[in-house]
């Protein structure tokens, strides 16, 4: 059993579980309803493409294991989302920035990623690909509008700024496991995507009239199970029926 | 001359000809269909929120997609039918203001809380099912764009409907707790499922109107009974209970003959003291005031662009 | 087995649970220090309650239920509690007024459950008696404040009213476990303490400068296991542990 | 004169004779002990949230009554610790606006997230266990009021620490994920509580001066190094593992040695970029603002109140 390959598969499925999960407690209350639609949406991608990296995980870990008891019967020190997909939506700045930051990082890493040599990786990522792909558009653009759309939308774009950024270093820190699939080719090497995410980053911040940050920190411990304590509360909500009634079918 | 056009009017109607947005029509048939569309496409909006209060709860994985797009279907189907009463010359803006001051009115259903996920099963089957029942005339009513925007609804709700019966189903054949469950969900829902047709027609004073114009084409008792006939069938695949003493098959009639409606409980929730009346319509004005700031941010910039490309091609 | 008379002490014990966990949401976040202390030290009174009536709740159900199976491992619709008890906190507007219109009700109900023919109910509600004068006088000051301070506070409190007073008569509309122990003196009539509970409220209205709402409307069904959408979060992040980790000692 | 005050102040502290809120002192030893003072209240009421962060999921009734009391009595040792700070001439809310403009600190350790019902125990049993070490001392430090509020506090914290090890001690002896929850949380508070003792004696200038004053009365690495003798110890009985691969008992100096403190954490999170800096000050600041018009309504009815009994009187 390979172990690094398992908790990479997880790690991606987690960080897909977690960002459908907070997008989809937008529907129903989005600003607009062309909108409302647009998020619940992605929310519907990210789902889809935890479900297909769970249903890996699961032939990869046997032992009974499917994606609904690895989504639903894991406890927070064994998610290994990124930190960044756990934090609040906060506003629809906060929602779009990080919609924007997230699938920017996700468009190089399946970008390379659907080169694996992992096959089964290698054919979700070439598949989630043009999903990614508009959510990268859809995001930047509202990155754009808001930054340079009113004083107060510029306003709130720039709090986001100040809430999310911090989370975004994790990306490009790789987990133990994430290096040893590197060495075979398996995974993909984060530092290697780093620039070309900090470039596209900087094309939509200009266009957005803002900046990228001077000083920040990375947050990080996602990857390996140290999470917010963000992350508790939507698991309990997530998991409640499956805790609740154990062994029962839906 | 105002009287020719009326008789012409209802001569087109009467031969199954289509209104279409520019042609000539009664102020009233303009007012009746801008207050039924628009009641309906609140309904979608308004009814988004119960379902909605279980995406994150859903049992697994699969069921969340599903109930996720499900939901996501209904904003589609407001978006439709917004559009489609725009075509009679309300903006989108106009409809959300009478929605939020509480002059327009949504479907009652939609103020009864979900209080577990079998409620998700019980809205698919008997409330789609009820909304389909009610719908499905709708797809060859006399206004074009309501009529087309109705089969795409329709096509989606029928949809929507199995998978809420399967969802019930598959508790029915579950564990002891999960057919509690069920029951407990079809006990809630069933009443005010019936009483989605409307009041009986002897107290339903704009009817004759709206089926002369076509708008309407069943009754609303014919149509809750047909309802109640195939839900009685229906309920034995469940092997539960419909918590109505009285239904019961009536040779004679050739219909299940079911118990008093309780009315009383209809006109409260209409006249706002449903269960959660004040918390639907609070989460929707609370979304649309949350989302002003978003809405202009839009409009500046779009009028920023626009400027830009105009000084560029000066 | 009589059920009558537990499920009367489940809706006792529930009632106080919730009461104590929506109190206790406020720890660390109230207004001013004092009363941060002050509302938790109320969660705490409720929270000592619930253990009460659960734990003979408990004795008279046998089959190894302990006050934690009760607490912990029932679902919405076997809750009992009154909906007011689960609405959100909203603002200290309308925590101290649900906290006036539960307490005042308690007050009443304790009153009369002391001298209940069954000894344990007596003797929890003559014990939580001096609590509950205290939980009164604290809540009622604070109404009086709130309605005889700022044109804010007032119009505050006014929208708290707004927002609660449709589930107060609840409180009064015996369920048919309460009925079935109103005619052994068992239970409490509710409808005989609804006069001494309008009569307070006027009173402490009065003083706080605002009426009790001309139209009104009975919110109901907590009694009997319908409940609000709220509650299910509630018990959701509530019953976490016990549900992720069955059968363990903590 | 100035000079005569200092050295009669300074004898005073000497013979062990408690300072009084009314007795002269040189303003540096004001200004330290405000320093010193407000910032242990300021970690009280910090400190209120992250274990606050578990009451409303506290894993059985009895737990939760425990900790809720237990966060509440740090409110209740906020109040004396602000309490004693007024004394030196500074004012609730101005120490509360120093915390919010991130003047004033508190202690670090509140920055890390509590991410299960383990570190309830792990912050009883180490975090509260340093903060007694730190503290017993202080119930005879030189200045009256500081040092009657710690007596108060040091009472209430042992209980806690001894609560916090009796959750560990539970869980050691459960589950297999329980005692694994245990373990992680001793892995994830141990190297913060070791910091909680502060930088090495050489790089903590402070100290001379504050032990000339019996402000303080053992150094940061003395207390530090008590604190690793007893949790070596302890950690036996719960039979799990702290952190540190070399922590070994030493024959020589009748102490354990431990291995090297990661120092440039310690610095990042005093600097404002540890796991929860910004949420634990947003929390408060949003309590604060959120409690303005409360407190306004307060102080309005309060002043209506005299001036009515003030009209009747007159």
């Amino acid at each position: 059993m390979n172990t690094s390959l398992i908790n990479y598969t997880l790690h991606l499925a987690d960080t897909a579980l977690v960002m459908g999960h907070r997008n989809s407690e937008w529907c129903g209350h989005g600003p607009v309803l062309e909108q409302d639609i647009a998020i619940s949406n992605i929310a519907l991608d990210f789902i889809g493409q935890a479900r297909n990296f769970y249903q890996y995980a699961a032939s990869l870990s046997g032992n009974g294991a499917t994606e609904d008891t690895l989504a639903y019967l894991r406890d927070v020190q064994d998610f290994k989302n990124l930190l960044i997909t756990e934090i609040p939506n906060g506003d629809w700045a906060q929602t779009t920035l990080r919609q924007f930051l997230v699938s920017s990082y996700q468009y190089y890493l399946y970008q390379q990623l659907q080169y694996s040599t992992d096959e089964q990786l290698a054919a979700i990522a070439a598949k989630s690909l043009k999903e990614v792909t508009y959510h990268v558009r859809w995001s930047s653009e509202w990155v754009i509008r808001l930054g340079d759309g009113t004083e107060e939308s510029h306003q709130r774009l720039l709090k986001a700024v100040d809430e999310i950024w911090n989370f975004t270093g994790e990306m490009f820190v790789p987990a133990a496991y994430e290096q040893e699939l590197n060495t075979n080719k398996t995974g993909v090497d984060v530092l290697a995507i780093q620039p070309l995410w900090l470039h596209k980053v900087q094309e939509v911040f200009a266009e957005a009239t803002i900046s990228i940050p001077a000083k920040s920190f990375i947050q990080q411990g996602g990857k390996t199970g140290i999470h917010t304590e963000y992350l508790g509360y939507i698991l309990a909500e997530m998991q409640f029926l499956q805790r609740a009634y154990p062994g029962a079918e839906w | 001359m105002e009287k020719d056009m009326e008789q012409m009017f209802q001569e087109r109607i009467d031969k199954e000809i289509r209104i279409e947005p520019k042609d000539w029509m009664p102020e009233k048939y303009r007012q009746t269909l801008i207050r039924q569309i628009s009641q309906h496409a609140h309904s979608e909006i308004i009814g988004m929120l119960p379902e909605g209060n279980w995406i994150t709860r859903a049992p697994n994985l699969r069921r969340k997609a599903i109930l996720l797009a499900k939901v996501q279907d209904e904003a589609g189907h407001g978006l439709y039918l917004y559009s489609a009463a725009e075509t009679l010359g309300i903006s989108r803006d106009e409809m959300y203001e009478q929605l939020h001051s509480g002059k327009a009115k949504y479907s009652s259903i939609f103020n009864y809380p979900t209080l577990s996920w079998a409620d998700m099963g019980a809205i698919g089957w008997l409330v789609d099912g009820a909304a389909i029942m009610n719908q499905v005339p709708l797809c060859r009513t006399s206004y074009g764009p309501y009529a087309r925007a109705m089969v795409r609804v329709c096509k989606e709700e029928s949809f929507h409907q199995r998978q809420g019966f399967e969802i019930l189903l598959t508790l029915s054949r579950g564990t002891e707790a999960q057919r509690r469950m069920a029951q407990d969900a079809i006990n809630r829902w069933w009443w005010p499922s019936i009483m989605m047709f409307g009041p009986k027609d002897d107290e339903s004073p704009n009817t004759i109107q709206s089926m002369k114009w076509k708008i309407k084409r069943f009754t609303n008792d014919e149509l809750r009974q047909k309802f109640v006939d195939i839900c009685a069938e229906q309920i034995k695949i469940l092997n539960l209970t419909i918590p109505d003493p009285d239904l019961k098959w009536n040779e004679t009639t050739g219909h299940y003959d079911f118990g008093p409606i309780n009315w009383d409980e209809f006109w409260q929730v209409i006249a706002g003291n449903g269960p959660c009346n004040k918390q639907r319509l609070d989460a929707r004005k609370k979304a649309w005031e949350d989302g002003a700031w978003v809405r202009e941010a839009a409009s500046a910039h779009a009028r920023k662009r626009a400027e830009r490309l105009a000084q560029k091609r000066a």
